[in-house]
């Protein structure tokens, strides 16, 4: 009939309930907050493993060894063609006299074999070239072979598509403990808003006998689920801000080799995941429980 | 208008409330329900307000067909009927005054006419100054006028009172009383479930008596005739208050079998 | 014996339920206690059963001062009476046996006793062929009757009982009245809450009538004066009802200003 | 009076109260279940973790070099000795002929250089000795070291000391993470027993008025929390086994490096853990909660 003077009221009982049921209302918070911060502090973990695999993978480097019959001057001119190649990171000059210093760096204890081949390197000039993404690893091998200049190429692709599969299953693996945990907070948040709701069943069929519809009783656990929803996400995101930056600055952070993921590069899609998941677990969840006490 | 007909009642416990209730009440009626404990008085009335649907027959209230409406009408209905229930059904986390104000609500009143009104009955009960409290923090009588100022509040078409007096002295009773009457005057249908047989006696009015889910007696002026269950009660202390009972069919209400012999 | 000594009693919302009681029932009485709804009468079962320590004053129930026992003890006082609330407070999960055999369970009786007993109890309210279903599988009148039976279960040496008959037919009403003057008779104390002046009448014991916290009559034989209340209360339709309201006093409990005055 | 009536009736009704308690029992059971399985899960994750790095600490092997005064029968003979030093895990004898291949394969493109050199070896006899316990590499070093014959060592001791340090920080980062999953689990369980013991303060209020002690009231929702307790634990140890073994079956296991952690080497820690998590958790959460409505 008069829509306004109901909203007003639904919105005014919707932040009162959240005050009349408070233990009801902490639980409903606490869980969703913590639910989403422990799967969030998850995908920050997975984000920095996967990442780090990745940047395993930048280990695993392309050697091009240059054609003999090309000046010392031409072999460094390559250098930006190489850089021009599609998937290419880095590339590094090892000119003959560099080449044969980390050939005995290699060698170790027997080092000493090549001595005096100083002054008669019989080495080639030799690019060290990195890859981006290890995925395309093969494709960028290729076209490193068929640089004009490039001689041979010495490419470690067993290792690499060996660190490709480890980084797929790890990827699977990873998404699907996150998906686990994703479904196991679903439920859990579900089951403290069913037991929260549960008080409420008297109350909601004394609405109903006294002539109140389905719409008018649900409006304001709408009202009062939304702003709980929105809360515990909220409280979420700021938490997992300060873990996220407490994760950088750890233990994890004092390994160089470890790519760890910085919560603050994730700002946006953590917002939005956390507002959606609780907006749709916290007031779908709180809908449907008082679903069942509306058949009266 | 309420019509009951043919209504059978029998709950998933086995218990058969109702065995074949026909009563019909027109418009602008007072009509006083008695009958003993157990006898079926508040099945007939979660019959009308459609919080049950009959086992069998037809119930017609207010020109709804409980048996036949959608459920999306129920509230509808309930909205043209004021209910004291015998346990009052107050919502605990609400005050006094929002017990009564969500009545107006959910049909859509203004604040104004909201604020206005539930002042107004809450006077009426005696409990204006009881608005702020909540129902746990009222007296058992108390209470039971909240959920008499709650049903007055919409003045409905319809009243239905069970036990509205139970819980109230007899000077409250008697005031609750002509009040009802005396809304009643004014052109609402009245329907009072009662036990108190002075409070009957004290108004010329139309009593439907029942007793183990069927109507025993029908007709205007006075309380059913108490000797008629006389035979029925010895003096207690001995031996079986009750001789009827049958322990061995304990889904039966009570002594439906004496008056289907 | 129950000893109330200027006892006070004001509830957290404000209200000053009790103004200063001085209430002595002895071993063996039977007393009604009567009042307008809201006078404190449930307030005063409160303080004897230790649901409530009183504001001021000094409760002294079957040998336990309230004020001054221990946690621990109140459970032994509680056993020492039957209390029928107004609320009937049954156990919401258990069947109506199981509520009346708990009352048992809780001072150790043995199954055998309790398979009895409760049997028999349920067998006075007339409630045997009940035993099984669940409280809110029952009519109003047959959950007072659970509360009864439980009240009685244990033989109590005081029993109390609170509107009893609230919600029961004035054949049950009057059965149960003379089942607790029979008890009472054998020695048990009662103490009845009752606003049924035509069943208050129909017994010649002592009543106390209270008013605004306040005792304003305690005498043998008869109701309160029904006249000395009359002219607080007018016609309902006509304005106000209770001139003597007083809702920019929000927390006082009604009439107390009368009383006091 | 009659404590042995009061026992079968403490029994019955804890037993009882399960079924009559259906959703809140399920409630409860399922969360106590979900939090230790999801612990569990972790605890297994992180072991298999910490696994593997000890697992690749054994890439870290020693390169000991034989005196070249011994004869190529008594260098091979040390085989014995070596194996018989404190955390060594395996020894590979890698004789002169074998030296000068694998060097050829090492030098890639460059082997040309070593041509010529097979009829003059001037390589020595060199055992690869991997070590159990990265933790004790540098021990081992020295002992290898000190053995009689061995001329000379080499050990990645900085790569080692790296990795070392990397497993003591994942160790101590995965235990931080299981124990703050613990307590999030902790909370998440007794906030699930508060929400469903809430739904009696009136059962136990009435109780409380009509004379029972607080014992008599606690003695069956002890039983109860007792059971449902167990049965948590149980069906979680249940949940768990197949879990586990879903993961060393899974992705993982294909990863041939990976040391994957089986649940079947923890059966009795992790049933240990799980019952007297549930039993401490469970018993003690509701019997607290209840506490504060047995004041009446
Ligand atoms: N828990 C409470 N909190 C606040 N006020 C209360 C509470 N219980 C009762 N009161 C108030 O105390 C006064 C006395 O209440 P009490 O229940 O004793 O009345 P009563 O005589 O039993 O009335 P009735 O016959 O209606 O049951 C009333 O004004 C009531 O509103
Ligand atoms: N929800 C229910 N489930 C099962 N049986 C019920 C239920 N409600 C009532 N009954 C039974 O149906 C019969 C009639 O109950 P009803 O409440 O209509 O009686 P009543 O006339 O209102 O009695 P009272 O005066 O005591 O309130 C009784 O035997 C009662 O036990
Ligand atoms: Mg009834
Ligand atoms: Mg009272």
């Amino acid at each position: 009939m008069n829509n306004r003077h109901n909203f007003a009221y639904f919105f005014r009982e919707g932040v009162q309930g959240i005050f009349t049921h408070g233990f009801m209302s902490f639980a409903s918070v606490s869980v969703i907050t913590t639910c989403l911060v422990l799967t969030g502090t998850v995908v920050l973990l997975m984000l920095t493993l996967t990442g780090t695999i990745d940047e395993l993978g930048s280990v695993g480097d392309i050697r091009a060894y240059v054609d003999e019959t090309l000046s010392d001057e031409n072999a460094a001119a390559l250098e930006t063609t190489l850089r021009a190649i599609d998937n290419v990171s880095g590339v590094d000059f090892i000119d003959r006299a560099r080449g044969l210093n980390e050939l005995k760096e290699q060698l170790g204890e027997n080092s000493t074999l090549l001595d005096g081949l100083e002054n008669d390197n019989p080495l080639r000039n030799c690019y060290r070239v990195w890859v981006t993404d290890i995925g395309d690893y093969q494709d960028t091998v290729l076209a490193v072979e068929n640089t004009r200049g490039i001689a041979q190429v010495y490419a470690s692709v067993d290792a690499v598509s060996e660190l490709q599969r480890l980084r797929n299953i790890l990827g699977v693996a990873s998404l699907t403990f996150v998906i686990m945990l994703g479904m196991v907070s679903i439920f859990l948040i579900s089951n403290t808003i069913k037991l929260a709701t549960f008080d409420r069943r008297e109350e909601i069929g004394i609405m109903k006998i006294i002539g109140a519809t389905d719409g008018f009783v649900r409006a304001p656990f709408f009202i009062e689920s939304l702003i709980l929803s929105v809360t515990a996400a909220v409280i979420a995101f700021v938490l997992q801000w300060i873990i996220g930056d407490a994760i950088v600055e750890s233990a994890l952070s004092s390994l160089t080799f470890m790519k760890v993921a910085s919560f603050r590069d994730f700002l946006l899609p953590y917002l939005g995941a956390f507002v959606g998941t609780a907006l749709i677990i916290g007031v779908l969840g709180s809908l449907l429980s008082i679903r069942k006490f509306l058949r009266v | 208008m309420i019509h009951l007909s043919d209504v059978y009642q029998s709950y998933a416990t086995g218990t058969r409330a109702l065995q074949g209730i026909n009563l019909r009440i027109e418009d602008g009626e007072f009509v006083f329900l008695v009958g003993p404990s157990g006898s079926g008085k508040s099945t007939i009335i979660k019959l009308i307000i459609a919080e049950l649907l009959p086992t069998a027959g037809r119930v017609t209230v207010n020109g709804y067909n409980t048996t036949k409406m959608r459920a999306s009408e129920v509230p509808y209905l309930r909205r043209t009927i004021g209910v004291v229930f015998q346990d009052f059904r107050l919502i605990e986390k609400k005050t006094v005054y929002e017990n009564v104000a969500f009545a107006m609500r959910i049909v859509g009143a203004s604040p104004q006419e909201i604020r206005n009104r539930v002042a107004y009955v809450l006077d009426l009960v005696g409990l204006a100054h009881k608005a702020r409290r909540k129902p746990t923090e009222l007296s058992g009588g108390e209470q039971q006028r909240v959920s008499i100022a709650r049903a007055l509040v919409n003045n409905p078409s319809l009243i239905i009172a069970d036990e509205p007096t139970g819980n109230l002295d007899p000077d409250r009773s008697l005031e609750i009383m002509m009040l009802l009457e005396h809304i009643n005057s004014l052109g609402t249908t009245v329907l009072v479930v009662t036990h108190e047989k002075e409070l009957v006696n004290q108004f010329n009015q139309r009593v439907v008596a029942i007793d183990g889910g069927l109507i025993v007696s029908d007709r205007t002026g006075g309380y059913y005739q108490y000797e008629q269950y006389e035979n029925r009660y010895k003096h207690p202390g001995e031996s079986t208050p009750e001789p009827t009972e049958q322990p061995e069919q304990p889904e039966q209400p009570e002594q439906s079998d004496e008056q289907q012999a």
